[in-house]
């Protein structure tokens, strides 16, 4: 694993979203800046086959997973170059067969249909895992109990990773959810569950791996929480509760300066390759953003393809 | 002068029915997998699913917790990744439980992702009043006939349940089908040789030249006794069996109903806005204000389990033989 | 000569409408609380219960984990024993979570407790297309209407949101009282003075004589543009305001539609099984073939949050004009 | 408490199942024989104000709960002189003005219910609190975890016991169920849990005794687990799928037997007294007969009064 490479897919994720977030005209958005480490740290620990299913905030997983950043984009604009026609947009992004089998802004939603991904592998005789990633948000929900039961009894091949961003909309954690640990949710199915710095990659990577090394040894599930911070308010189009102290003291600890700082101490780093992967990701940004522009609206009749 | 080929009859039992069709489409498809509770060695609230865990083993017949939400959950994420699971929900009253991932993820899976993903996903349940009270009772078809990407059927004959089961297990999008717990009890003949059941296809069950009867499942028992109950008065009733709601066959109903110029919709559950008003109004789309139009439904009512007030709430032989010589008194 | 007393009048945004009536409400009954996701200091995702919470403390505005199905059985509970709750659903598509309580539960208890319980539920949520896509944009109306026992409001103007809230608070049964997202930017006149809306009593939008629109929620936004249109052909629109589905107010759409002989019903869900569906087959009932009926909903699919496809898929006032030309020619 | 009031009550139930189970004209019921020390030990740790809510199988915790056995019957035969009017019936029974608030056929449909009920109590100022029994069943589904959680969130007056009896229909708690006790999932919530042996009357008592003290204090809620076991099928209509060595060995650990069984080795049980309370719950079970038998069936007319 090169950890340069981890530095540049959280620095793209943050071009990206900084891009789009200068950009109005593209409509609210679910940005995931300050969460980089857990969709990176994450992805790099899946292997090509393996499939990740995501909650409503994609972009950063979706990045991290490898899609491509134009079709991406061209997915959260609504144009047809996107992996989904346009037609899943914000929220709903999904390529699976580039292993991102989907977001799904049900909070909560993804978490059974996952096992189910999960139960097909298994069936199929693949040696493909799945990872679920969900917020804190979803740990209120019913979903997360049904589904951890139904894996460790059925030892699923499914790494369930919360990214703790510490709030659903404005409502803090602890406001809304009793377990001091939400990875000790787990505990009661007999399934492994762990809590990490969401704030620092090699955390997160360091621990999915070994989730998903379990999984596909047939160990069965595992419940990976990242306590994390999301920078910008909850949605693009929201007022944000949180105080300038707060989101100052958050921000002094970012997960793209603490890996690159990590590596300039180790000498992996000079500056000048640290601009070199800023210019990098700026680049690929901005050519992401001539593909997405130049790709048409779908036509209206699309409205009624696909259905059924 | 050649042979006709013989088409050999066997009888089954409603369940009997549905068992051979799974027992058939699992030999044939190594994906199907069937998920519910106490569908293992148990066989199944009705028996319809005994004898498939002995001959295909735990991991394709899963007893599972008593957890619909997540059932139907982890059922469409496993279609959508390549499986072909049914999921039995034993009543229809807790597929509630499981709308969102139903809702709001199968039914709309393949078009939210511009067609990468497909749903095959099966929900069988059972709907209807036996003596189970509020919770146990209701017919939710109508919610399900409105959802764009669902398709439902819901057979009354057990070659029906073969045919229809087996066309289900070829879709590539989720279907629910509907039993009814009445209608386990009934045996039927259905050919030897495999005989499916295309979905969006009406059947006669009853010949007849003045008023056309709409209807489906357990229902058209009902509506075969209110019909012999008014051939005894000279009225002559063609009852159609629907067999499937989503797609619904509209042309046969219009082409009875055109002719007989009276059409009766018939249904177990609640009639705001239900089964009946959606045939109603397109039926008058095609064929226009002369045909007469009533429907017949549960009362505005939870159904109780006390026998005197289910009776009292869901249809009859006898409200359905009232409200056609109203209809035809028009 | 008496002088007529002044009815002042103020000017309020649909969300300030709502907590207005809730503001009201609940300093005249303590019993009143509000149960839902990030209502309480942020003040709801519309601003809806802005203010509340710093009234009335965090016991009587309480911010909940995102748990709909948690939420309804609470607030269900809650009323049985004798609080008022308002349980806040954001978003309609989640109320799919949330319907095992509602439905087999707190529209149910009254009944099946024989009159011991009563359920004084209020379940506020919001429909509608407003580019947030397939799984935030549904209108459920249909399925609740036909649900016994369950009371389904829906305001088109700040005055009606509060009035209709206003009622809500004093029902004895469940409610669920439905916003849109795209009212909310919303402002409208009211009188200063209490002026509750009854459940039940639709409301004329505009008087017309070649056409009824039956229509509610933000539809009717949709209708009056498309009277705006058809008035420069020379056609003139009469458009009702429904308020409320469950009770439904058919006397009043019966009236317009016997004089004008025309009807269009307009909702922004799914046409099948729809509330367009009901009130066609009740007007029929009332008024005979002699009316000409259609009606426009949505496309038969997901609604995404595409801007050309949400467009494409929700009905504009262009496809209620045509309709309406469609209809007058037939 | 009068112990001998504890087995009396057993005696009641297990009377009363039996003579409706000989009278098949009755229909289907949901029988509780076996498992009587739970719903026995559990009332008879509430108070008069308390609520109680069950699942579908209500007829012990019903007549536990000091609901009239005549009415009681009433209410399973459909007549009118059930506290429901014969409306709810079996599965559906509910007396709230005598604190039992009520049976909710839908597994796991009562959890939430109970949670709001308590949340009514404690918002009113009551000192009463609510006892909520449900299956091992309920143990699969989201709303035990949703309601844990609000429950220790809000401190509700709220005390959940699961009977597990080990079975949902046929599927035994292991196929079903990850959790090595089913207690130790109220455990990531901060809920305090415990698993007692719910065929013994007095391990109920005690235990639900302490934790309905500690809801009555403003303590909050707790999970009961009382491990217990049904003598008859999961229905009258249902068949039975344990082996009869499984049902004899379990049938010899009887809750009625071995309350009597230590009453006696105490001296507070001579034969006679045994003796009399058999007849006396004999009686009391013919006269509910006698009583149900002569209310009439409501009418047909009732199926439209009460819906709104
Ligand atoms: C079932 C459901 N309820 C409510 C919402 C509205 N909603 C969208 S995102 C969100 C916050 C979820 O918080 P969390 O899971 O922590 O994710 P985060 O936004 O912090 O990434 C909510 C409540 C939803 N999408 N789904
Ligand atoms: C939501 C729901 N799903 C399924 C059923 C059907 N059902 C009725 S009782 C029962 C068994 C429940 O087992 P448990 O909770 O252990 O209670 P027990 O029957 O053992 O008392 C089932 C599955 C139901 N009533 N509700
Ligand atoms: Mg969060
Ligand atoms: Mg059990």
């Amino acid at each position: 694993m090169d950890r340069v490479l981890l530095l540049r897919s959280m620095m793209l994720i943050r071009a990206f979203e900084a891009a789009l977030l200068r950009n109005p005209g593209h409509g609210f958005q679910l940005l995931s800046s300050g969460e980089e480490a857990v969709a990176v740290g994450l992805c790099a620990a899946l292997t090509a086959d393996d499939q990740l299913l995501t909650s409503g905030r994609s972009i950063g997983p979706a990045l991290a997973r490898g899609l491509d950043p134009g079709r991406v984009l061209a997915e959260l604009l609504g144009k047809s170059a996107g992996p989904c026609q346009g037609k899943g947009g914000r929220g709903h992004i999904a390529e699976p067969s580039a292993g991102f089998f989907g977001a799904h802004a049900v909070v909560g939603g993804n978490l059974t249909i996952a096992a189910g991904v999960a139960l097909a592998l298994q069936s199929l005789g693949s040696k493909a895992i799945v990872a679920c990633l969900f917020g804190d948000g979803a740990c209120g929900g019913g979903a997360l109990h049904e589904t951890l039961n139904i894996a460790a009894l059925w030892k699923l091949p499914l790494v369930l990773v919360c990214d703790n961003n510490r709030y659903s909309v404005s409502t803090p954690r602890a406001a809304a959810l009793a377990p001091e640990y939400l990875s000790d949710i787990a505990k009661p199915f007999g399934v492994p569950g762990q809590t990490v710095d969401g704030m620092d990659v090699m955390a997160v990577l360091e621990a999915a791996r070994g989730f998903v090394e379990l999984a596909r040894s047939g160990g069965g599930p595992s419940f990976l929480e990242c306590v994390s911070f999301r920078f910008s308010s909850h949605s693009t189009a929201t007022r944000d509760t949180r105080t300038p102290a707060e989101l100052d003291a958050a921000r002094s600890h970012c997960p793209i300066e603490l890996m690159a700082g990590r590596l300039a101490a180790e000498g992996l780093l000079a500056p000048d390759v640290r601009a070199e992967l800023e210019h990098d990701v700026a680049e690929a940004v901005s050519a992401a953003a001539s593909f997405a522009e130049a790709s048409p609206f779908p036509d209206p009749s699309e409205a009624l393809s696909d259905v059924a | 002068m050649s042979r006709e080929p013989q088409t050999r009859v066997v009888k089954l039992f409603f369940r009997e029915a549905i068992a051979r069709a799974l027992r058939e489409e699992m030999a044939r498809d190594e994906r199907i997998v069937i998920l519910g509770q106490d569908v293992g060695s148990f066989g199944g609230s009705y028996k319809e699913f005994l004898g498939l865990y002995k001959q295909f083993g735990a991991a394709r017949v899963r007893d599972t917790p008593v957890a619909e939400a997540s059932m139907v959950g982890v059922g469409a994420g496993a279609a959508a990744a390549g499986l072909r699971p049914i999921v039995s929900i034993t009543y229809m009253d807790f597929l509630m439980l499981g709308l969102d991932p139903l809702v709001n993820y199968a039914a709309k899976a393949r078009y939210k992702t511009g067609g990468q993903l497909r749903v095959p996903l099966i929900v069988k349940t059972t709907a209807g009043a036996k003596g189970q009270g509020v919770a146990h009772s209701q017919c939710l078809e109508a919610w399900l006939m409105s959802v764009p990407g669902l398709k439902v059927v819901a057979p009354s004959t057990p070659a029906d349940a073969y045919g229809l089961m087996k066309s289900a297990l070829r879709e590539s999008g989720p279907v629910v089908y509907v039993d009814h717990k009445r209608l386990f009890p009934m045996a039927g003949e259905m050919p030897e040789d495999e005989q499916i059941t295309p979905f969006g296809l009406a059947k006669y069950l009853r010949r007849g030249a003045d008023v056309t009867i709409a209807t489906y499942s357990h229902m058209t028992q009902v509506a075969l006794a209110a019909a012999e109950a008014l051939a005894a008065e000279g009225v002559s009733c063609e009852i159609i069996d629907l067999r499937s709601l989503a797609p619904l066959d509209l042309a046969t109903v219009c082409d009875s109903a055109g002719r007989t110029g009276a059409l009766l919709t018939l249904e177990e559950g609640q009639i705001v806005c239900g089964v009946g008003a959606e045939i109603a109004f397109r039926v008058r789309e095609k064929l226009g204000g002369a045909v007469r139009i009533d429907r017949v439904g549960a009362l505005a009512a939870p159904v109780s389990s006390n026998p005197v007030l289910e009776a009292a709430c869901v249809p009859d032989s006898a409200r359905v033989a009232r409200a056609i010589r109203g209809l035809l008194a028009a």
